[in-house]
């Protein structure tokens, strides 16, 4: 359904139904550039156009993916998150050392609760005690990581149940678990930001907000209930890397911050806030994880990729900005 | 010298809809609100004036709830109520539309005028955009406001902005509604219109405070008039007890010398300091013009009749088609960046958007154009030649508080209307192009500068000034053209036209292209 | 809880203070290491002031350089990079502060006491040799590094480099970093699981432990065909090799390097230098398979 | 110097002459602190009063110092720069690999060249193309460390003549080199920013692209200049870590972006952009620095110092916003 999403109207600039046509234009150019590299890999590799390839694409990206739906949010309200890693690691963690002795469920829940306080303390900081995003997050993943190497002297936590591994791993007929789960993710991602009031605060907020303020809007709370939800996701994607790896690792999810933020970026939403659709997340996972697989499955050598993964996000981005600019978009 | 009737309600009498009582409110720079009351009767349009930086916004923040540090009583139909919030002032049915807009640049219009009130969807805390968009819609046209609904505010005007602050305000239909200059940028017709719709809000009952700097404007619709000096109220009488003299002297102090179109000045025959043949902006009709040295041309339209457009394709921001020509020579600007270099500056309409950085000081912004010419020696700043430059404007302009060192934002309106305006005239430019100049300047400040705009035409410089002010027109300008469409007549002396001459001529094209 | 000051229990004249470089203690295998020197630190009544370099040569410079000003008795380092950690163990030298290094080596230029444990090169030599002992002569295999540029990563695979050159018949068709990832790994083992069909791989081996869930993966995906080789041994590596999906792995463990470097220290200080190998003092890096998995405890997680 | 600058009113919103005194109270709220940690710390630990020590700190801190000074500018201007660890990396492997063969001098001006050249691409990508800030450089670093990977298969280069140390270690009576080029590059810094034209265009276009494009500036030169000077400052930090460690290591300085800009941004200058002033950077960076050794010489564990990090740059930037909060300072 997600990439189905992509060509419709998503709200990247709020005009309601009709996008401005730049925006369009540009959504248009990195879906094409997707679109391009897909059918490329599809004609040169066999290995890639087989579907359990495809589908491995999807199961191993999920977990970014989620991460990214959190990320845009709080992009669009105006800031970032850097706390994620280390909340998806806490999380995980948190969950591993539960379900050992106590189950599933609770096990869950202590995740989630983990990565829902992180995220309401980071809302807290930003909006009432006025520390910029940067600091803040920058300042509860040192703290949050800190914590956790205390907890577990940075060893990890083994000994989960094996059942576990579904959520990661396992599939529901053709479909991977964790891919339905980032599905899910986005389809709540779309609708806070479509259809509910919440979601057009979102927008109004990171669009201006001393405007939001003047007009009677809650400036503080929806910032506080936007960083929520990014924690909460990060727990998820927590969740979804605990059964992909069936061990609680401190120092796992480190490179999640960059990663997520680069793939809403790359999706062409905008770091300035007020902008962007969950279209752009997804948009931005999809392209990033098939670069990888594809550079994988060529066999590049490990020396070279990074190089490479570097110059493809310039070009797609490019060809995007570029584009953008000179139909006068920003 | 406060007038009792206008303030203290005579026991038995209902108490009064509005009544603010010592007001003081100070920033981090001192007290700039000396204890002052207002009150506001039910159907009553009540007129705040007086000159730039006197507190006539901060006081209206203080009734918006912009700062709920203040001190003193607000009391709202004998009800004492605290003002802590933006939310909780319009909760109490106050509301206001700020001198320096309150939008939101990538929502539409029409997200704009819903903005805290949007329509309630299928399921709880859900929005209906479709029902959004269609209430906005509705709203301005029963305004009689023509607003593009679906256009992102960001991409608009200065004069569709405020047009779509107005329909924002009205449609939230208060007890209390409170407009900060909401005329400074419109143009005769849509006065009007505002005019009508006050009355007609006037009759429901609802309280107007209303604050502008075109006094005429104040007889024409005001019933009571405040007028604020330096943060204390220095009267509050009946608008009939008034006349436009004794008000002005009220403002500044002292009577006011009567605006004269000057005769004496000559304009340099020659070579024209700017020409522009078969110009157009795109996908606009073309335009020819050519202005002497010491000429000043003045720009006369509706809104949207794309003046701004043609100041802006002719400074190289917007694309355009068509020959420029500086002192005879063929000019192909790419940007403002070549016409700076050429000596031909634009002073923009929309000081928050396109003409003041912001979070800079009042001495930054002042030296900023100039930094390129005289102010520096091989890339290093003389730090003494700027220092004198922006003394001498702060002072030339009459800016308040006179302190180059402030950051601009926490500057009133008119005075940072006047830093612009200085950056401008202290360029040593060649042509300049004003885009609605004196906005939001008060009439004392307004006489200084048309005596500043004269100084450097009869040093040579030429200005093309585009106002919706028609007087500041026929009083300044040589040649007036006015433009409908896009298009434009030509040139006439500004002699020639007559006050109903000139706004005929304007409005003229509107009512065939109705036709 | 904090690692330092343990009172001393047998007290000697004086209690020496020993300062512990370690690169990077966000590494979960250092764990043990640190807990093995704490263990022994107590017992022998040394003050052990246990410092992290976070994983960057500057950091462990400048921690070198603190132990200096706090003139300890003596420094074990843990270096990131050999060669790079010589500078400030020449400071140290200068100022007349003993050297032992523990685990990593100490390159060409300083002078150290003695070198501790097992280093990355020997450790990617002996996993060659659990790669022969699996697949024999001819094999294509698939193998999953660390993060690149981290001396693990270009020490165990300069061993495994070498040691293949004498097993020619065994190719490294693949060679892909997974940054010491669970994760990344994983995505990677599939990658290459879904481009070779059964019996076009018939080994996949990992210079660290997070390959075990990737072996995983495998095993219950029907890929038994394809052996998987660990590097350390830590428990989900132990679990792996008793349940058979996976072949073995090299046990570096941590623990015993961990108390041998204090020991070492404490002879030095107590002037008892015969008793302390120089230039070397390797310990046996066991190479564990399912024949002899029971004999040895996990490494860590145990 | 440095320290004597900072309660001098440097410009942190180019007040010229006198200070917004909300901007100054936020200012010593910050400088407060400081000094407050610096006094416990003389009192608490005999070790950390110790000069050697004191000296220590001021060396092993230049590097990040250097890096933040650049960082000052291209935050000031709007934006930020990512790659500045990639650019260290490189630039001191190049002067490495230059070395050996040729002498100091070309290895010098060999790793100089790395940085201002990148760094002018990062300026191009963000001023022409009009690609973000963030996908910018953190495209730019990930090019940048692949073709240093492949240009050494991620292996060190050794091999440096003995001398070279100098720069890194090295001290010019009791002053440690590293910390006098430290001091040059702040001086330089307070130099572009207080008396150039140039550095009063970089508060300008950070202050409001769209004013200074129509006040005639040419906006894109300025942004462009300010990223090479990034680049040539993050080359100028490449050499003194190569000063260190006396080998070209690809995998260097990886932390090197996320250190600086907190080293800025704790120092009160917000991401915004168009304020700030070098003490602003000084100030974080030394701050940083000392709270890493103080917990060094307290022999705090290093499972407790993340932790305890975090908390404190919480605690700094926290009192600092809260107060500027208050005042209305922003
Ligand atoms: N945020 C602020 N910080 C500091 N001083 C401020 C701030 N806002 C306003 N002031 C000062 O308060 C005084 C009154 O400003 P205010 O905007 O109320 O004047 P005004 O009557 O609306 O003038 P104008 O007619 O130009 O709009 C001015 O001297 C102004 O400098
Ligand atoms: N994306 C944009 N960014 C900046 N300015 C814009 C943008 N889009 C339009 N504008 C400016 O706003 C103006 C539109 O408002 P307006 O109708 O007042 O201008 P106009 O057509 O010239 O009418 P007027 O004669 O009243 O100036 C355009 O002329 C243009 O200069
Ligand atoms: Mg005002
Ligand atoms: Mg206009």
């Amino acid at each position: 359904m997600t990439s189905g999403d992509l060509p419709a109207p998503a709200p990247p600039a709020r005009l309601g139904r009709q996008v401005h046509w730049a925006q369009l234009a540009s959504r248009y150019a990195m879906l094409g550039f997707f679109a391009a590299l897909v059918v490329v890999l599809i004609v040169a590799s066999p290995t890639f156009r087989d579907p359990a390839n495809l589908l491995n694409i999807l199961q191993q990206n999920s977990i970014i993916g989620i991460v990214a739906c959190g990320m845009l949010l709080m992009i669009i309200v105006g800031g970032f998150d850097l706390s994620v890693g280390a909340v998806g690691a806490a999380s995980s963690c948190a969950a591993a050392a539960v379900f050992v002795p106590l189950g599933i469920v609770p096990g869950v829940i202590a995740a989630l609760m983990v990565g829902l306080s992180v995220g309401l303390l980071n809302g807290v900081l930003i909006a009432k005690i006025g520390i910029n995003p940067f600091v803040t997050t920058l300042g509860t993943q040192v703290l949050v990581t800190g914590l956790l190497f205390i907890a577990t002297n940075a060893t990890p936590i083994y000994g989960l149940p094996e059942g576990f591994t579904f959520i990661g791993l396992g599939r529901i007929g053709p479909l991977p678990v964790a891919f339905l789960i980032f599905s899910g993710v986005v389809v709540v991602t779309l609708v806070i930001l479509r259809f509910t009031r919440f979601g057009h605060y979102i927008y109004a907020v990171g669009g201006s907000r001393d405007a939001s303020r003047l007009a009677g809007i809650n400036v503080d709370r929806v910032t506080i209930a936007v960083y929520g939800f990014g924690g909460l996701f990060a727990a998820i994607a927590g969740l979804v890397l605990l059964g992909q790896t069936n061990i609680g690792q401190p120092a796992s999810a480190s490179t999640w911050p960059l990663s997520a933020i680069a793939a809403v970026v790359v999706g062409g939403v905008p770091l300035t806030g007020g902008v962007g659709g969950v279209a752009g997340a997804v948009l931005g996972t999809l392209l990033l994880g098939t670069v990888a697989n594809a550079l994988n499955l060529l066999s590049v050598s490990p020396y070279w990729q990074p190089a490479i993964t570097g110059l493809v996000i310039l070009l797609a981005v490019g060809l995007d900005s570029y584009q953008r600019k000179r139909s006068g978009g920003e | 010298m406060i007038d009792p009737v206008g303030t203290t309600a005579s026991p038995g009498a209902a108490p009064p809809l509005l009544a603010m009582r010592q007001i003081r409110k100070s920033f981090a720079a001192g007290e700039v609100l000396h204890g002052v009351d207002f009150t506001l009767e039910r159907g009553q349009i009540h007129a705040l004036v007086g000159q730039n930086g006197a507190g006539k916004s901060t006081l209206m923040k203080v009734l918006g709830g912009v700062y709920p540090d203040h001190s003193g009583e607000v009391s709202l139909e004998g009800q004492p109520i605290r003002l802590s919030s933006p939310g909780a002032a319009l909760d109490h049915g106050i509301a206001v539309i700020y001198q320096d807009f309150a939008l939101v640049p990538a929502f539409s219009v029409a997200d704009n005028i819903a903005l805290g009130r949007e329509p309630r969807g299928g399921f709880p805390g859900s929005i209906s955009h479709r029902a959004l968009r269609a209430r906005s819609a509705q709203e301005a046209a029963a305004l009689g406001i023509d607003v593009p609904v679906g256009q992102p505010v960001g991409r608009l005007g200065v004069a569709e902005q405020q047009l779509t602050e107005v329909v924002k305000a009205l449609s939230r239909n208060a007890r209390i509604l409170v407009m900060d200059e909401p005329t400074a940028r419109l143009s005769p017709a849509e006065r009007d219109r505002l005019f009508d719709t006050m009355r007609r809000l006037k009759q429901g009952g609802v309280g107007i405070v209303y604050i502008s700097h075109f006094l005429e404007e104040v007889f024409l619709v005001a019933d009571q008039v405040t007028v604020l000096r330096d943060g204390n109220v220095v009267a509050t009488r009946p608008a009939a007890e008034l006349d436009l003299p004794s008000l002005a002297s009220l403002m500044v102090g002292s009577t006011l010398a009567v605006l004269q179109r000057e005769t004496d000045r000559r304009v340099r025959p020659g070579t024209a300091a700017l020409e522009i043949r078969d110009f157009s902006p795109a996908r606009r009709p073309s335009v020819s013009l050519a202005i002497q040295p010491g000429e000043i041309v003045g720009l006369a339209g509706l809104v949207g009749s794309g003046r701004t457009r043609l100041a802006r394709a002719i400074v190289g921001d917007l694309p355009s088609t068509g020959d420029r020509l500086v002192r005879g020579g063929p000019a192909p600007f790419r940007s403002p960046v070549d016409a700076a270099a050429a000596g031909i500056l634009l002073l923009p309409e929309d000081r928050k958007r396109d003409g003041l950085v912001l979070p800079s000081t009042v001495a930054s912004n002042l030296s900023l154009t100039a930094l390129r010419g005289a102010l520096s020696r091989r890339g290093f700043v003389r730090r003494g030649e700027r220092r004198r430059l922006v003394t001498d404007l702060v002072e030339r302009f009459r800016i308040l508080p006179p302190d180059p060192d402030r950051p601009v934002k926490t500057l009133s309106g008119g005075n940072q209307q006047k830093v612009l305006m200085g950056r401008a005239f202290g360029a040593r430019a060649s042509v300049l192009i004003l885009d609605q100049p004196t906005a939001g300047v008060d009439v004392g400040v307004k006489a200084e500068l048309y005596g500043q705009v004269r100084e450097m035409a009869r040093d040579g410089v030429a200005f093309i000034i585009i106002s919706d002010d028609l007087d500041e027109l026929l009083l300044l300008a040589d040649r007036i053209m006015v433009m409908r469409a896009g298009a434009a007549d030509q040139p006439r002396p500004a002699e020639s036209f007559s006050r109903a001459g000139l706004l005929e001529a304007i409005t003229r094209q509107v009512h065939e292209v109705a036709v | 809880s904090s690692g330092s000051s343990t009172p001393a229990a047998s007290t000697p004249a004086k209690t020496f203070t020993v300062g512990s470089m370690i690169w990077d203690t966000s590494v979960g295998f250092y764990a043990n290491f640190i807990k093995g020197q704490q263990e022994e630190a107590a017992a022998l009544g040394i003050t052990l002031d246990l410092q992290t370099g976070k994983g960057d040569l500057a950091t462990e410079v400048s921690v070198i350089q603190q132990f200096i000003t706090k003139k300890v008795d003596l420094i074990i380092v843990t270096p990131s990079d050999a060669q790079g950690i010589v500078p400030a163990i020449k400071q140290a030298n200068d100022a007349g502060i003993p050297v032992i290094s523990a685990n990593n080596q100490v390159g060409q230029g300083a002078s150290v006491v003695t070198f501790v444990g097992a280093d990355d090169y020997q450790f990617g030599q002996k996993q060659g040799e659990l790669l022969v002992k699996a697949v024999g002569e001819n094999a294509k295999v698939g193998y999953v590094m660390g993060k690149l540029g981290t001396s693990a990563q270009t020490l165990r695979k300069k061993g495994l480099d070498d040691y293949l050159k004498t097993h020619t018949g065994i190719k490294l068709i693949e060679s892909q970093a997974a940054d010491w990832d669970n994760a990344k790994a994983l995505a990677l083992v599939q990658d290459w699981l879904s481009k070779y069909p059964a019996g076009s791989i018939d080994a996949i081996i990992d210079q660290g432990p997070e390959g075990a869930t990737a072996a995983k993966y495998a095993f219950d995906n029907g890929r038994k065909d394809v052996k998987f080789l660990m590097g350390d041994y830590p428990k989900d590596v132990k679990d792996g090799i008793t349940a058979g999906y996976i072949y073995g792995t090299v046990d570096q463990d941590p623990h015993p390097q961990g108390v041998e470097s204090v020991k070492m220290a404490n002879f030095w200080l107590l002037g008892q230098k015969d008793k302390v190998p120089q230039p070397t003092y390797y310990l046996d890096l066991p190479i564990v398979t399912s024949e002899n998995v029971s004999q040895y405890p996990a490494a860590w997680g145990g």
